[in-house]
């Protein structure tokens, strides 16, 4: 007990220290899920947000002003992001909150910064954080609706209209399953078959027998890291020859490692990160994604992804708002909503007032494995 | 009171009783007694529904309760205590003799939770009734000791208390005397004879003879599973099978 | 029985008067969470600890609670006042129905099956997308109102919860002290003598079962009305374990063990903020601790800790 | 319905049960010998396959050197886990034990998770990994190897506990543990023995899967719980029972989630779990037993 007394005024100190160096820089809350099962979210997330302020800062920061960025992990769980985010507004006192990694904590957080009114820029996917427009939110990743567009359009083009869905049974899955049903009418596409898969299962091939059954011209698996990369294998051990589609949750070297030769032919739609050194040269994200990707791999010693990336845009859609002179949380949102042609890492970003996800279809690319590496499709 | 007929228990392919059959009456103490292995326990479990027999019937006042479970028996004024004393010992010895006027109270869970007006004095009248039942075993100095760590000797006068809060008209104790000093075998039989004069009819498996000689109005013999002999302590005590298969062996 | 309602009373007036010294702060809005987390260790206590019978399946009852509550009151439109009574008679139903077969078991037995009903609740929960909207969760579930009041803040939810929190505090410990509650501790130390005394022991275990059932329920609604989106993590088995290390740090069949168990749960997670990863080693190590030095939890614990203490003291200066 | 697609599905479901099959055996040696209900069971498997990560990549050994010194170091691991956390508690009481087991999986899957890191790992096939066809199903020379090593561990272990003296002994302790200490039999010795060698099985169960499935540190939880049910439908036997127990529990598994709806798949496991405990809780080929009930 004593011990943890002890504890108790020590924390309290370094506090107040903070609080006593704080004065002048710019507080900025952060909400990741570091552990849990969305870690591979979390992770990259919390790395490039502190690699990216630790570089403005050492530039010099903002204005004069220092950024300090204020993290704090959710485990992924929605109860313990309310929490946080109460904890960043309430006693660390940011200005604006990055994340949450997952669409269910950002769903659960919005209430808490509609009520207090405080900018979040949230790194998660679901079309549903920005539909409707919420005064207070925006966010980095493309939605789910541009990822499933890509690959319809690709299909349509190659005049194939059957398609087989397999989804992961949380959060990311369901609303990747959402978009494919409902978006499949309007390229003349039919869904025979809709299957789903547990986070932790270890084996697919009873949903793929199935599929393999249908009559299906191309499987469409949406899900992150394991699973899909099961799935290859599962359908290579099939021997199904039906082309293979993933989302962008698995556009990142840790999939092709897992699935090995099981990954070669497989096609998803995926951020520019993966394949920034083979784009041409008019690409106005390149110089973005080259400097992303660089610096990450000289502080992690790992490939950066686009996880990693809707943080690394977060972060400085927040700094060139408060370039153009915000430094208060309203001012923050208005200059927000008034950022145009910001090229990052997921896409170019144009907010307004009616849109706060800000990206166009352009923000994915088609890729495919090819040799261990991602080409991109035509 | 009670009667037994035919009670029949195999265990897996042994036979533990063997169509036992006897009857008690009403306001007797009733000794069963046996060498090691008899079936004595195994009989006072059925009679008291906690094992099912194999064949046969109990008989409570004349209305057949064959495969009750223990609770309606209590409800039906039969209770009984354990050889080896089962105590609540989480809780204070006057809330073990409270809990023995569990049939003889009605309150339900809501009502007791929120604590409505019958139940508040129906509290008061259990704890009343309990003290009165400590005084009558003798250990009302110890009501607020938690039971876990009273002596044995106490305990199984607690458990008494308990089994009497019930207000039975039949009360089965096995083994009451076990572990007992000679001292608190005397008090013991004191009790019992009490008991009696409450007019509650006792039934008792007993090892000490001396004790059941004492205090029984009528004995039941059993041995490997079978009833040898019934009758009262002199009769007993002459019967040459009784002394052959029991009284011979110096137990 | 004076002393109880004494400490009660303190009790009360101290949960009152907290919010005086962080008004507004961040704490509030975890001392929420406290109350709701005390009003679920208390009805697994009351299953555990007053009955004997381990359930690992706790939170898909106050996840029960909470999508009835959620999907009543949006896609029915139904006043958070009603859902929540109709969520916790039909969860204390279900758990009375359940109740019967699963409490034959005993021991580990029983702790494996309320296991895998927890587990097929939370598949239920993700797979009903119409319904509950499966894994994305379910948002915009209206706030609490009373009397013109919309209970939307830290502040007002704390008065809310935890006025409730205490009434399900008053409720056990009545119960307790009550000729239910010794039945149940009857049964708890010997089921057969509890049984020979004339204790139904099955019928009262099903229905201490439903009755916390039924409590969680009503934490599950109050939290669904709380944070206004529920999603089916929250309600995983994770969550019965933590349940589980909530009654057993607090102490098993103590009321206001359960308390301190919710407290030092929910509040850990504030002091290990710098140790992030860490937190799952402390967390089994605390349960693995406590179950080998202090197994009557912390509110029998602490005081023979003390004792002892002052023992070595006394001996030490003599 | 084709009859490929209905044998693909019993194909599939054989070689995960296989792997049930073996965590559930784990599970019932130890309850037999000393009647604890295991949690951390699970965790010995994300130990297996695991550790043979690391003798692989780590210590650079060959598969055939990195499995047994996997399988030795978290039979190790099972030692600690009695004398540390089963042997000293004061109070065994079933509750008290499922806590520590569940605390102790707990820990040990976080001590994982910071060795290991939250990653999922891949681990190379025992003998390539191109498909070979049975009628009109396919699988992978993996699966083979998942069949043979189960049927090879469940003859070890009749073996074992029929023809050896530790065996008989530990068996003896399973039936009366009482009784077998008044023989002369240590049981202390004999529970210590049953953990090591139900962790060494998980380890074996956590290595031969994880070239198909993959790793990381929290794999365990849901392949020991799936473990937990195969051996409730064998009634808890450490011997063919549990072993059907698992075959089922994998086909039955493997057909619902093709033909019913692979959404509710493990539900489908944990519904038979409520049915079995319900209706015969002695397993589905065993005796009554008044112990579970």
């Amino acid at each position: 007990m004593k011990y943890r007394f002890t504890y108790l005024v020590v924390s309290a100190l370094l506090l107040l220290a903070t609080n006593v160096f704080a004065a002048g820089t710019i507080k900025i809350g952060a909400l990741f899920a570091v552990t849990g099962p969305a870690a591979f979210l979390g992770e990259p997330e919390r790395n490039s947000a502190k690699m990216v302020v630790d570089e403005i800062n050492r530039a010099g920061g903002v204005k004069g002003r220092k950024l300090e960025l204020v993290v704090y992990d959710t485990a992924g769980d929605a109860t313990k992001a309310v929490q946080l985010a109460t904890k960043l507004i309430k006693d660390d006192k940011v200005v604006a909150i990055i994340g949450p990694s997952t669409t269910g904590e950002t769903m659960a957080v919005i209430p808490v910064v509609e009520r207090e009114h405080i900018p979040l820029v949230s790194c998660s996917a679901g079309s549903k954080i920005t539909d409707p427009v919420k005064k207070w939110v925006f966010k980095t990743a493309q939605n789910d609706s541009l990822a499933v567009g890509r690959i319809y359009e690709y299909l349509q083009k190659s005049k194939q209209t059957k398609v087989s869905i397999l989804t992961v049974s949380d959060g990311f899955g369901a609303s990747g399953r959402e978009q494919l049903k409902s978006q499949a009418a309007k390229y003349g596409i039919t869904v025979v078959s809709d299957d789903t898969y547990g986070p932790k299962d270890t084996d697919m091939t009873a949903q793929l027998t199935k599929i393999r059954g249908s009559n299906t011209q191309a499987i469409i698996c949406w899900g992150t890291n394991p699973g899909p990369a099961l799935v290859a294998k599962n359908v290579r051990q099939l021997g199904i020859k039906t082309p293979l589609f993933m989302s962008h949750g698995v556009s990142s070297k840790k999939f092709i490692e897992l699935a090995g030769d099981a990954a070669e032919g497989i096609k998803l739609p995926s951020g520019k990160v993966v394949v920034a050194d083979i784009l041409p040269g008019s690409d106005k994200q390149k110089k973005s994604l080259l400097e992303f990707v660089k610096d990450y791999q000289k502080h992690y010693r790992a490939e950066g992804d686009h996880f990693g990336g809707h943080a690394w845009d977060a972060v400085m859609l927040i700094r060139n708002a408060i370039a153009r002179g915000a430094d208060t949380a309203p001012a923050i949102r208005d200059q927000l909503e008034r950022t145009r042609g910001f090229a990052g890492i997921g896409g170019s970003f144009n907010y307004s007032a009616q849109d706060h996800a800000g990206l166009g279809k352009d923000a994915f690319v088609l890729v495919e494995v090819r040799n261990r590496d991602w080409m991109i499709v035509k | 009171m009670l009667e037994i007929s035919g009670v029949t228990q195999i265990f897996g392919g042994v036979t533990a009783l063997d169509a036992v059959s006897f009857s008690v009456s009403k306001g007797d103490i009733t000794g069963v007694i046996g060498p090691n292995g008899a079936g004595k326990t195994t009989l006072f479990n059925i009679i008291t529904g906690i094992y099912h027999q194999t064949a046969g019937k109990v008989l409570l006042e004349g209305k057949d309760v064959t495969g009750f479970p223990p609770e309606r028996l209590a409800r039906l004024a039969m209770v009984r205590t354990f050889q080896n004393i089962e105590l609540f010992g989480g809780m204070t010895v006057l809330e073990n003799v409270m809990v023995g006027m569990h049939t003889k109270s009605s309150s339900g869970l809501l009502a007791c939770a929120l604590k409505m007006p019958w139940s508040i004095s129906e509290e008061r009248r259990i704890r009343k009734g309990a003290m009165k039942w400590l005084e009558f075993s003798g250990i009302s100095d110890l009501a607020d000791h938690p039971a876990g760590g009273i002596p044995f000797g106490k305990g199984r006068l607690l458990e008494i208390a308990r089994a009497l809060a019930a207000l039975p008209r039949i009360i089965l104790m096995d083994e009451p005397a076990a572990g007992l000093n000679s001292q608190e075998t005397l008090g013991l039989a004191q009790l019992i004879k009490r008991i009696r004069d409450l007019d509650i009819t006792v039934v008792l498996v007993e090892h000490d003879m001396e004790l059941v000689m004492d205090i029984c109005d009528r004995i039941v013999v059993l041995n490997l599973g079978s009833k040898l002999a019934e009758g009262t302590p002199r009769e007993i005590q002459e019967s040459p099978e009784v002394i052959a298969a029991y009284l011979g062996d110096d137990d | 029985m004076k002393r109880d309602l004494l400490l009660f009373i303190a009790f009360s007036l101290l949960i009152m008067v907290a919010p005086q010294f962080f008004e507004g702060g961040y704490l509030m809005n975890v001392l929420v969470f406290v109350g709701i987390n005390t009003m679920l260790a208390i009805a697994l206590n009351l299953l555990l600890g007053y009955a004997g019978q381990i359930s690992l399946g706790h939170a898909g009852f106050f996840g029960l609670g909470a999508y009835l509550s959620g999907v009543l009151t949006t896609t029915y439109s139904l006043n958070p006042w009603v859902a929540m009574p109709v969520a916790a008679i039909t969860v204390g139903f279900l758990a009375g129905l359940i109740g019967f077969p699963i409490l034959k078991l005993k021991g580990h037995y029983l702790a494996m099956a309320t296991l895998g009903l927890g587990i097929i609740i939370y598949i239920v929960f993700n797979e009903t997308v119409e319904l509950t909207g499966g894994p994305s969760g379910l948002s915009a579930i209206p706030n609490l109102q009373l009397a013109g009041i919309i209970f939307d803040s830290d502040v007002k939810n704390y008065y809310l919860i935890w006025g409730m929190a205490l009434a399900v505090m008053l409720f056990s410990i009545n119960l307790a002290n009550s000729r239910v509650g010794r039945a149940l501790r009857a049964v708890h130390d010997s089921e057969i003598a509890a049984q020979v005394l004339g204790v139904n022991a099955r019928l009262l275990k099903v229905q201490i079962f439903a009755l916390s059932a039924v409590i969680s329920s009503l934490a599950g609604s109050l939290y669904a009305h709380t944070m206004t989106f529920i999603s089916p993590t929250s309600f995983g088995f994770n969550f019965s374990i933590e349940l589980l290390t909530m009654v057993v740090i607090g102490g098993l069949g103590s009321i206001y063990g359960s308390f301190l168990g919710a407290a030092l749960l929910t509040l850990l997670p504030e002091f290990l903020r710098g140790a992030n990863d860490y937190d799952i080693i402390i967390y089994g190590g605390l349960l693995v601790v406590m179950v080998m030095f202090m197994p009557g939890g912390l509110v029998r614990g602490i005081p023979a800790l003390f004792r002892k203490v002052v023992e070595k003291v006394g001996t030490g200066h003599a | 319905m084709q009859f490929d697609q209905i044998l693909q599905y019993t194909l599939s479901g054989l070689s995960t049960g296989a792997i049930y099959a073996l965590i559930g055996i784990g599970f019932s040696i130890i309850y037999n010998a000393t009647g604890i209900i295991n949690f951390a069971q699970g965790e010995f498997v994300m130990l297996g396959g695991l550790l043979t990560l690391s003798c692989l990549e780590l210590l650079k050994l060959p598969l055939w050197a990195a499995i047994p010194c996997a399988i030795v170091v978290s039979a190790a691991v099972g030692i600690l886990f009695e004398r540390l956390a089963i042997r000293p508690l004061r109070q065994p009481t079933p509750i008290n034990l499922v806590i520590i087991t569940i605390g102790g999986s707990i820990l040990i899957r976080g001590l994982a998770m910071l060795l290991w890191g939250k990653d999922t790992h891949a681990i190379p096939p025992f003998s390539g990994d191109e498909p070979i066809a049975i009628g009109g199903a396919t699988i992978l020379p993996q699966h083979l190897w998942i069949l043979a090593i189960t049927l090879i561990i469940i003859i070890i272990n009749k073996v074992y506990f029929y023809h050896t003296i530790s065996g008989k002994a530990m068996r003896a302790c399973s039936y009366n543990r009482r009784a077998a200490g008044l023989v002369g039999i240590d049981v202390r010795r004999m529970v210590l023995f049953s953990f090591i060698i139900s962790s060494a099985m998980g380890a074996v169960a956590g290595i031969i899967v994880a070239p198909l499935t993959m790793t990381a540190y929290d794999v365990g939880v849901m392949l020991g719980l799936k473990g937990f049910c195969a051996a409730i439908i064998g009634g808890m036997s450490s011997g063919m029972s549990t072993v059907i127990g698992g075959l089922l529990l994998g086909v039955l598994e493997s057909l619902g989630a093709g033909l019913i709806s692979s959404g509710y798949k493990d539900a489908i496991a944990f519904i038979i779990l409520l049915l079995i405990l319900f209706i015969r809780p002695q397993g589905l080929f065993g005796k009554a037993d008044s112990e579970r009930v």
